[in-house]
């Protein structure tokens, strides 16, 4: 009885409109006026949100779960069947939610930031594209559907990156995002595919029927989940595909805001929750999310410390949100995971367009060791961003708090050891949170002859907003313990079949609260003492430095690692094949042959030699040898 | 009689032009022809029951027998398809001899569609030969540096494998019982013994595998599709490299299913080596003309592999695949070539910035990267997702290795996009002019089937099925073979 | 006829053939190592007269009158072969001045 | 019969018209007189007469092979009014002489008796060794005519001391007698026997050039007038193919193993020297010698393969053969003439420049020869596989599909002549009536090829 939801079928609308507005906005081009562009996007998305909070209110009121509505069929080949279809549930609704409401704030804001770029039609014609694909990846109803959104957004973030394609470097970035992408992708498609073969369907809802009925840790479910986990580790940028990320931050600033942090990387969060019911069957691939969600959280982290471009220490930080999020996946809590996804979504977001706002006002500056004293200049962007570093950070109440939380109790009572690395990491973020936060906006400014001024309306009013977000945005899912119900976790129940392990008592979450506030706070203090009263700047690159920073400043060296392991050896072996293989090898044994044979043929031109004694000669030699030919054999 | 028609248009119209010298007058012409061509065969698609034969020469057994099935309606909707766009391509270019040039390629057409129409084998061979012979003048004639000799070793190399193949046809036919006859039906009918199989296999597959080429047969290719001109190259790529496919498809698997059954490993292995072969050196290769030609063996190669693994998933795919490909090269290799115009030059070294002058250009050789790298909603996506599902349920290493193209091909293909259209612009290019009016005419369309074939590929997949005897042809002969193996 | 031919039979038939071989050969030797051209048409002739004598031998012990038709016409044959020959040899002299086999080869390769 | 008497009293007929001045009548009195004997072989088609106490049968074989050597020797006359128009004398000979050499051919095709078949050979010998030399104070015609007639008459000696020995064994010179002597040993011969018909081949495989007898005629073709070149290429060897399937069919049948053998190596060898002495070859005519060598081998190849029933094969390839090689000579003579008489391969260069048409006609008939559909060529070529594979010999045919490969290179080399420029245009004179011809000639080569019917003889 799915579909019977009256006016169901809006759902059409919710990707149409960023279609329409990518079509018109790519189309016209030069045509439009300098910002109609920005506001005809920007309308499209904030339509679409209109569309989602409706459709949520539709399925609020239906009292039904899920709703799969068909456009046509897609591919039928054989048994195979799939159509091109979307899948309204709690789940995708959430996200589309959170992508058109996050998604409609950054284009408006993208209005003001972009607003003397001469290719901003081109700009916001991408961004609809992107959140267009967005849409798809988390309404398709198949895994192949979600597949087209996986891939569109992967190219989405490689126009985007690559959005000021006269730099070099920028294209290099733009280029080794799609690829790392696209690495993960293969293992994606091939675990959609060994899913097909396995459950002779690839819609979640014929697979999951039948996966339920399966019992745990089968080889072809833990390969297929791991397939999959490939996929969402290039997506959402969790080691080892993690280092796309941080260069992608070539890209303006909204972009880093939308795609790199609020929406696209978490595509590989949503994907696992999703296929929840698979997870569940495999330990295994559980036990690896784990591992490599807690390592990813950590490292990043700790190159986070270092990093001293404004965009680089987000972009870590995302990666170690990710990785936490990974951890609650791995944990089995995929609604925690989720609910984080949420509110990190809100708080990313804000980090990135408050550092927008301020990479603005100081003139494209993005050295942070640059700033500092931008709290009078920029009050708006100074509280906005403040609230967001607390959120981050995890402190009550806001919204990063809950979510983080949930996290951390979920990884106590899986190991105590598991929750102290935890919360190791979340100590490092607030650090390297804060550092980033006293540097630019305390003590005197450092940079001479820039003039940084609050960014105009149209930049600061999205800013207010998402700060409101992420400072209420944890009230969703109040946990029990503060006379909550855990409203969006239980609204995700039907959806995502998180893991049932044994609730801890209260009284020892209250004390895990109260340890964790402590700390934070200490770090808080140290962070304070180093770079406000002290206000000692980070070391200026060429400076000495102890071997453990130099590690952690060149980023554990991985990149390098990649670049030695995998780059070179590519284009050496590649250059090996031409130039030795196909000009030393192959060409020569088709020339070789014409050769000898015309070598042969020369030969045998000669032997007409012209003289009359020597025919006479060949001929009675011709003659004897026949006789002798006929009479022996 | 239908069939008759579309066979013969094209040259017969190609005849009647030959006496005209102004190209404002065979050029149109032409066109006009091809087109009327294409309308005939979607009339043919929509209702897909036409059949021709009379007697030719029968005391050899030869008959000229026209009909098709799903898969030859396939290859002559993609011919008829891209030979508007090849004429097309010649409009508002300086050519020596046009009327001379159009007969030729409507010579070609003809030849091609002959290729795909033939029901009996000395006829498929006569039009395999004949087509070879305009696609080879109009090489050495309107070629570009080098052509005497590269032209010759891809003359002789394709003419070795062709005559090879005619041994193969005259070694079943006189196989074939009494009176013998040529004729495809009374092949199919053959079971020729195993062992006799296993060495047929290769005398008929030599002359595909160096038409596709498929690794260590591509020899010739790389450099005859630089040197060739732009209509040149876009019938070979497009059309003739699927010469093989079609003649593969026709030949082995029905007649010798246990030779292939026997070979198939082997001949899976050897392309998925022509896939990562082809895609690592592309990934070196400055030549933008090059790289786009080894790109087009990796994914020929693909397809080859997905034509042995032989199932309805890899055959479908291979279709699919089969007009992507052709569609998508023939318009890379436009761009490609319209690059040499605007620039002078195909070296990826010495482009670059080249959106600034041209960003319409740049957009639709994006489109069209986009397409060859298989994104999905473009149909390369369609084509390469069943085949790899076709291989994977031979082996999922197959898959893996043959997946690999997803990765190799977004390498080389947006390096290369990237080196010719972004970065710093190159002064000596402040002038150049963006495309015009005849390239979207030629551009816009191929991109429409690109994309429309990937969101609603249903069309190609039912026209496939309309003909499920097609398939049957292809597998049940193997399957039965392997059950035969099995007992 | 009659007794000729049995005349011709009082010698074994062996040994024409040993004969008429031994004449052939000497005529092929000669074609081979000598370089005067009036020579080796001397030599050719003698292997046609090789070939007379056989044919002859043979038909007297066929006792077949064809045979010896046959020698006719090799003879007539030979004559208008040896006539031609001649007159190629004039050309040739008047050419090269000479009868020496190996000077002609200008047309080699 | 009449066709063959009425050929050697046209022939004298021209002799003396040669007393006349006037050499304009001389081709059409020839032309004429050739089409009035070819009515008359037409006359004697089905009726199978036999003359002189059976020593020569004018079956429908031989008649089919008559008709088409006749209309090649046409072919060849009309293309020589222009070709000897510049000269003065002696130009009836030159008519006459082919006339009778053409009788020859007819005793060649028709007889049934070795001494006809001696007959035959000589008296399309004696001519060919004069029209050879018909350049009198040319070297290099002197030369040619000279080593014909000494290797020719060599042979001469060789192919009678076989029919002496056969003669010897069977007491016959009558094929189907020698057929029956032969047939009682069955299979095991007497050496005597067996080296005479061994000569016998040998001395017939020497007139179709079959190696390792072919020596003489890459320097005679080079070196004789052209159109006498086009001569011995087209009408000589279909004469001494006809004449060579004739013995096997009606004296050796079925075939003693050992000559069988050593015809495969003969077969073998001749395709073998034939392509590659061409491969490499720089000049035209040598090259076209060689390349006729070639065809030689594929001949033979369809003749061995299947004994007694690849006549029609045979007809039609030679047919083919010669229709489409006479043409190209011409073309050969006018592009020489237009580069100072010039042999070489680049005396073409730019043809397609100047004479498009002629060009393509060319570019037609060399698809001929090389074996490239839809040309008559290709169906030769397709006609003796088809006989050679179904009979089994499959490696022979393999290394003839390769030998075929190499032909196709060689004659695509002039191909790519013709179609490249040349740096200054030379002036090409064709004449209406030869350009009508070749044009005739490569429509018919394809007209052939695409209408092919089995031919009852």
């Amino acid at each position: 009885m799915v579909g019977t939801i009256p006016n169901i079928n809006l759902a059409y609308l919710v990707p149409a409109f960023p279609l329409m507005g990518f079509l018109i906005t790519g189309l016209a081009g030069k045509r439009l006026k300098h910002n109609q562009g920005g506001i005809i996007a920007s309308a499209m998305i904030f339509f679409s949100f209109i569309i989602s909070v409706v459709l949520f209110y539709l399925l609020r009121s239906s009292g039904q779960d899920s709703a799969t509505i068909t456009l046509f069929n897609w591919i039928a080949v054989g048994n195979m069947n799939i159509p091109f279809a979307f899948l309204i549930d709690h789940l995708s609704l959430t996200m589309m939610l959170v992508v058109t409401g996050v998604g409609s704030l950054i284009h408006v804001y993208s209005i003001g930031y972009m607003h003397d770029d001469e290719r901003v039609n081109s700009f916001f014609a991408q961004m609809n594209l992107f959140t267009f694909s967005m849409l798809l990846l988390v309404m398709g109803a198949n895994y192949l559907v979600l597949f087209i959104g996986w891939e569109g957004v992967g190219l989405c973030s490689y126009l985007l990156i690559g959005f000021w394609f006269k730099n070099p470097a920028f294209n290099y970035a733009a280029r080794k995002a799609f690829i790392m992408n696209r690495i993960g992708d293969l293992g994606f498609i091939l675990g959609i595919i060994l899913l097909f073969f396995t459950f002779k369907s690839v819609s979640f809802s014929e697979i999951f029927a039948q996966a339920s009925l399966m019992h745990a840790g089968g080889p072809i479910i833990t390969l297929i989940t791991l397939l999959l986990l490939v996929g969402a580790v290039g997506k959402s940028a969790q080691i080892p595909l993690y280092t796309w990320l941080p260069d992608a931050m070539a890209g303006p600033t909204p972009v880093s805001a939308l795609i790199h942090a609020a929406t696209m990387v978490t595509a590989g969060i949503y994907m696992i929750a999703r296929s929840s019911i698979l997870y569940n069957l495999a330990p295994i691939t559980l036990n690896v999310i784990t591992a490599i969600g807690l390592t990813t959280a950590i490292v990043a982290a700790i190159i986070g410390l270092r990093q001293n471009d404004i965009k680089k220490v987000l972009a870590y930080s995302t990666v170690s949100q990710l990785g936490y999020m990974f951890l609650a996946l791995g944990l089995g809590a995929y609604s925690s995971a989720v609910f984080h996804l949420t509110t990190h979504a809100f708080f990313k977001a804000l980090l990135f367009l408050g550092a927008g706002s301020i990479i603005h006002a100081m003139g494209g500056e993005q050295d942070i060791r640059k700033m500092g004293g931008l709290r009078k200049k920029m009050p708006i962007t100074y509280f906005t961003f403040l609230a967001a570093t607390l959120a981050i950070s995890g402190i009550p109440p806001f919204s990063g708090f809950f979510s983080k939380d949930m996290i951390l109790s979920k990884a106590f009572e899986h190991n105590v050891i598991l929750y102290f690395l935890a919360l190791g990491g979340a100590l490092l973020t607030c650090f390297y949170m804060f550092r980033l936060f006293y540097l630019v906006f305390f003590g005197e400014q450092r940079l001479a002859g820039a003039h940084p001024h609050e960014s105009p309306k149209v930049m600061t009013i999205p800013l207010i907003i998402l700060g409101v977000l992420s400072v209420f945005g944890g009230f969703l899912n109040i946990p029990s313990l503060f006379g909550g119900n855990l409203s969006f976790s239980n609204f995700l129940q039907s959806a995502v079949s998180s893991k049932v392990s044994e609730e801890i008592s209260s009284t020892t979450e209250i004390e895990l609260i109260i340890l964790s506030l402590v700390l934070l706070i200490l770090v808080i203090g140290i962070a304070y003492r180093t770079y406000v009263r002290k206000a000692n700047l980070p070391a200026r690159d060429g400076e000495p430095m102890s071997i453990w920073s130099r590690i952690v400043v060149n980023k554990f060296y991985i990149d390098k690692t990649y670049m030695i392991l995998v780059e070179k050896p590519y284009s050496s072996f590649s250059n090996f094949l031409f130039n030795k293989v196909e000009t030393k090898v192959l060409n020569p044994i088709v020339d070789g042959i014409g050769e000898a044979t015309s070598r042969i043929g020369i030969l045998t031109r000669k032997l007409q030699r012209g003289n009359m004694s020597f025919y006479f000669f060949a001929m009675v030699a011709g003659i004897l040898l026949f006789i002798v030919f006929i009479l022996t054999i | 009689m239908i069939l008759l028609i579309i066979l013969f248009l094209p040259i017969l119209t190609g005849l009647f032009l030959l006496p005209f010298r102004s190209a404002s007058v065979v050029r149109p012409m032409a066109l006009a022809a091809s087109v009327i061509n294409l309308l005939i065969t979607l009339s043919l698609v929509l209702s897909p029951s036409a059949a021709y034969a009379v007697e030719w020469i029968s005391f050899l057994g030869i008959n000229f027998s026209l009909g098709f099935d799903g898969i030859s309606m396939i290859m002559i909707l993609l011919t008829n398809l891209l030979f508007p766009f090849i004429l097309l391509a010649g409009f508002n270019r300086e050519q020596r001899n046009v009327h001379i040039l159009n007969f030729l390629i409507l010579f070609t057409q003809s030849a091609l569609l002959g290729v795909f129409l033939a029901q009996n084998a000395f006829l498929f061979y006569v039009f395999w030969e004949l087509s070879l012979i305009p696609v080879y003048f109009i090489l050495l004639i309107w070629g570009g540096d080098g052509r005497k000799t590269i032209t010759f070793k891809f003359f002789i190399y394709t003419l070795t494998g062709s005559l090879l193949l005619l041994f193969g046809i005259i070694y079943l036919y006189q196989l074939t019982p009494v009176p013998h006859t040529t004729d495809f039906a009374a092949f199919n009918k053959l079971n020729i013994p195993a062992t006799t199989q296993i060495w047929l296999f290769w005398i008929l597959f030599i002359a595909f595998a160096i038409k596709m080429p498929v690794f260590p047969f591509h020899t010739w290719q790389p450099p005859t599709y630089n040197m060739a001109s732009t209509q040149g190259v876009m019938i070979l790529a497009g059309v003739m490299t699927k010469m093989g496919i079609y003649g593969a498809l026709r030949f082995l698997f029905p007649v010798i299913p246990q030779g292939v059954l026997y070979w198939q490993n082997t001949v899976i292995v050897l392309s998925l080596i022509g896939v990562i072969y082809a895609s690592l050196i592309a990934f070196r290769k400055t030549n933008l003309k090059m790289l786009i030609a080894f790109s087009s063996m990796a994914h020929i190669s693909l397809m080859v592999a997905a034509m042995f693994v032989l199932n309805t998933y890899a055959l479908q795919g291979l279709l699919i695949q089969t007009i992507s490909h052709g569609v998508t090269i023939a318009a890379l290799f436009y761009i490609a070539s319209l690059i040499k115009e605007k620039t002078g030059t195909i070296e990826l070294p010495q482009l670059g910035g080249l959106k600034l002058q041209a960003p319409k250009m740049a957009l639709l050789l994006l489109i069209v990267v986009l397409g060859s790298i298989a994104l999905p909603l473009t149909a390369g996506f369609i084509g390469e997702f069943l085949m790899i599902t076709g291989l994977f349920q031979q082996s999922i290493w197959f898959a893996a290795i043959g997946g690999l193209t997803m990765i190799l091909g977004a390498i080389y293909m947006l390096y290369a996009y990237q080196r010719a259209m972004l970065g710093v612009q190159k002064s000596v290019f402040n002038k150049i002019t963006d495309i015009r009016a005849l390239d979207y005419l030629i551009l816009i369309p191929l991109i429409v089937v690109i994309i429309g074939l990937g969101i609603y590929p249903q069309p190609i997949f039912n026209l496939f099925d309309q003909s499920i005897h097609a398939t049957q042809n292809l597998i049940k002969p193997v399957a039965e073979a392997v059950s035969a193996l099995a007992h | 006829m009659k007794d000729i031919s049995s005349a011709i039979q009082l010698i074994p038939l062996e040994h024409y053939i040993l004969l008429s071989v031994a004449l052939f050969s000497i005529g092929l030797m000669g074609v081979l190592f000598r370089r005067n051209t009036i020579i080796i048409l001397m030599c050719i002739e003698l292997m046609f007269n090789s070939v007379n004598l056989l044919v002859t031998a043979f038909a007297a012990y066929h006792s077949d009158p064809s045979g010896q038709v046959f020698v006719f016409f090799i003879m007539i044959v030979a004559a208008a072969e040896v006539a031609v020959g001649l007159s190629i040899l004039v050309m040739m002299k008047r050419n090269v001045d000479s009868v020496d086999i190996n000077l002609l080869n200008r047309l080699k390769w | 019969m009449t066709a063959l008497i009425f050929t050697i009293v046209l022939g004298i007929l021209v002799l003396y018209l040669g007393f006349i001045k006037n050499k304009t009548i001389l081709a059409p009195v020839a032309i004429a007189g050739l089409l009035v004997s070819l009515y008359l072989s037409f006359q004697d088609w089905g009726l199978g007469s036999m003359y002189f106490h059976n020593m020569i049968l004018f079956d429908n074989f031989s008649i089919a092979f008559n008709i088409s050597m006749i209309i090649i020797t046409i072919l060849i006359f009309i293309f020589g009014i222009d070709y000897y128009e510049d000269m003065k004398l002696h130009v009836a000979e030159q008519y006459a002489l082919m006339i009778f050499a053409l009788a020859g051919a007819f005793l060649m095709t028709s007889f049934s008796n070795l001494i006809m078949l001696f007959l035959g050979i000589e008296i399309l010998s004696i001519p060919l060794y004069v029209l050879a030399g018909g350049k009198k104070y040319s070297y290099r015609s002197n030369e040619a005519s000279f080593k014909y007639f000494m290797l020719g008459s060599f042979a001469t000696a060789i192919f009678l001391f076989g029919i002496a020995l056969v003669y010897g064994a069977s007491a016959t010179f009558y094929l189907p007698e020698i057929k029956t002597f032969i047939a009682q040993f069955n299979g095991h011969l007497p050496p005597m026997l067996l080296v005479g018909l061994l000569f016998i081949l040998i001395g017939v495989a020497f007139k179709v050039a079959a190696a390792p007898f072919h020596f003489w005629s890459p320097d005679v073709y080079e070196g004789a007038p052209t159109l006498v070149t086009a001569f011995m290429s087209t009408v000589v060897k279909t004469a001494g193919f006809a004449a060579f399937y004739r013995l096997l069919n009606m004296g050796l049948l079925p075939l003693p193993i050992p000559l069988e053998k050593a015809l495969w190596v003969m077969t073998a060898l001749t395709l073998f020297v034939g392509n590659l002495g061409a491969l490499k070859q720089t000049n035209f005519k040598r090259l076209l010698a060689y390349s006729s060598i070639s065809h030689s081998g594929f001949i033979m190849l369809a003749m061995l393969s299947q004994h007694g029933s690849s006549a029609a094969v045979l007809l039609y390839y030679t047919f083919v053969y010669s229709l489409a090689t006479v043409p190209i000579f011409i073309i050969f003579i006018l592009m020489k003439r237009a580069s100072e008489r010039h042999e070489e391969l680049f005396i073409f260069r730019g043809l397609f420049k100047t004479k498009p048409w002629i060009a393509v006609f060319m570019t037609i008939l060399l698809m001929s020869l090389a074996g490239i559909p839809p040309t008559s060529g290709f169906m030769a070529k397709y006609q003796v596989f088809v006989l050679s594979i179904s009979q089994g010999i499959l490696w022979t045919s393999i290394f003839a599909i390769l030998m075929a490969i190499i032909g196709i290179y060689y004659y695509f080399n002039v191909v790519r002549e013709v179609f490249t420029e040349r740096e200054q245009p030379s002036v090409i004179i064709v004449s209406k009536l030869n350009a009508a011809l070749i044009i005739v000639c490569g429509v018919a080569v394809v007209i052939l090829g695409i209408f092919v019917w089995k031919l009852p003889i």
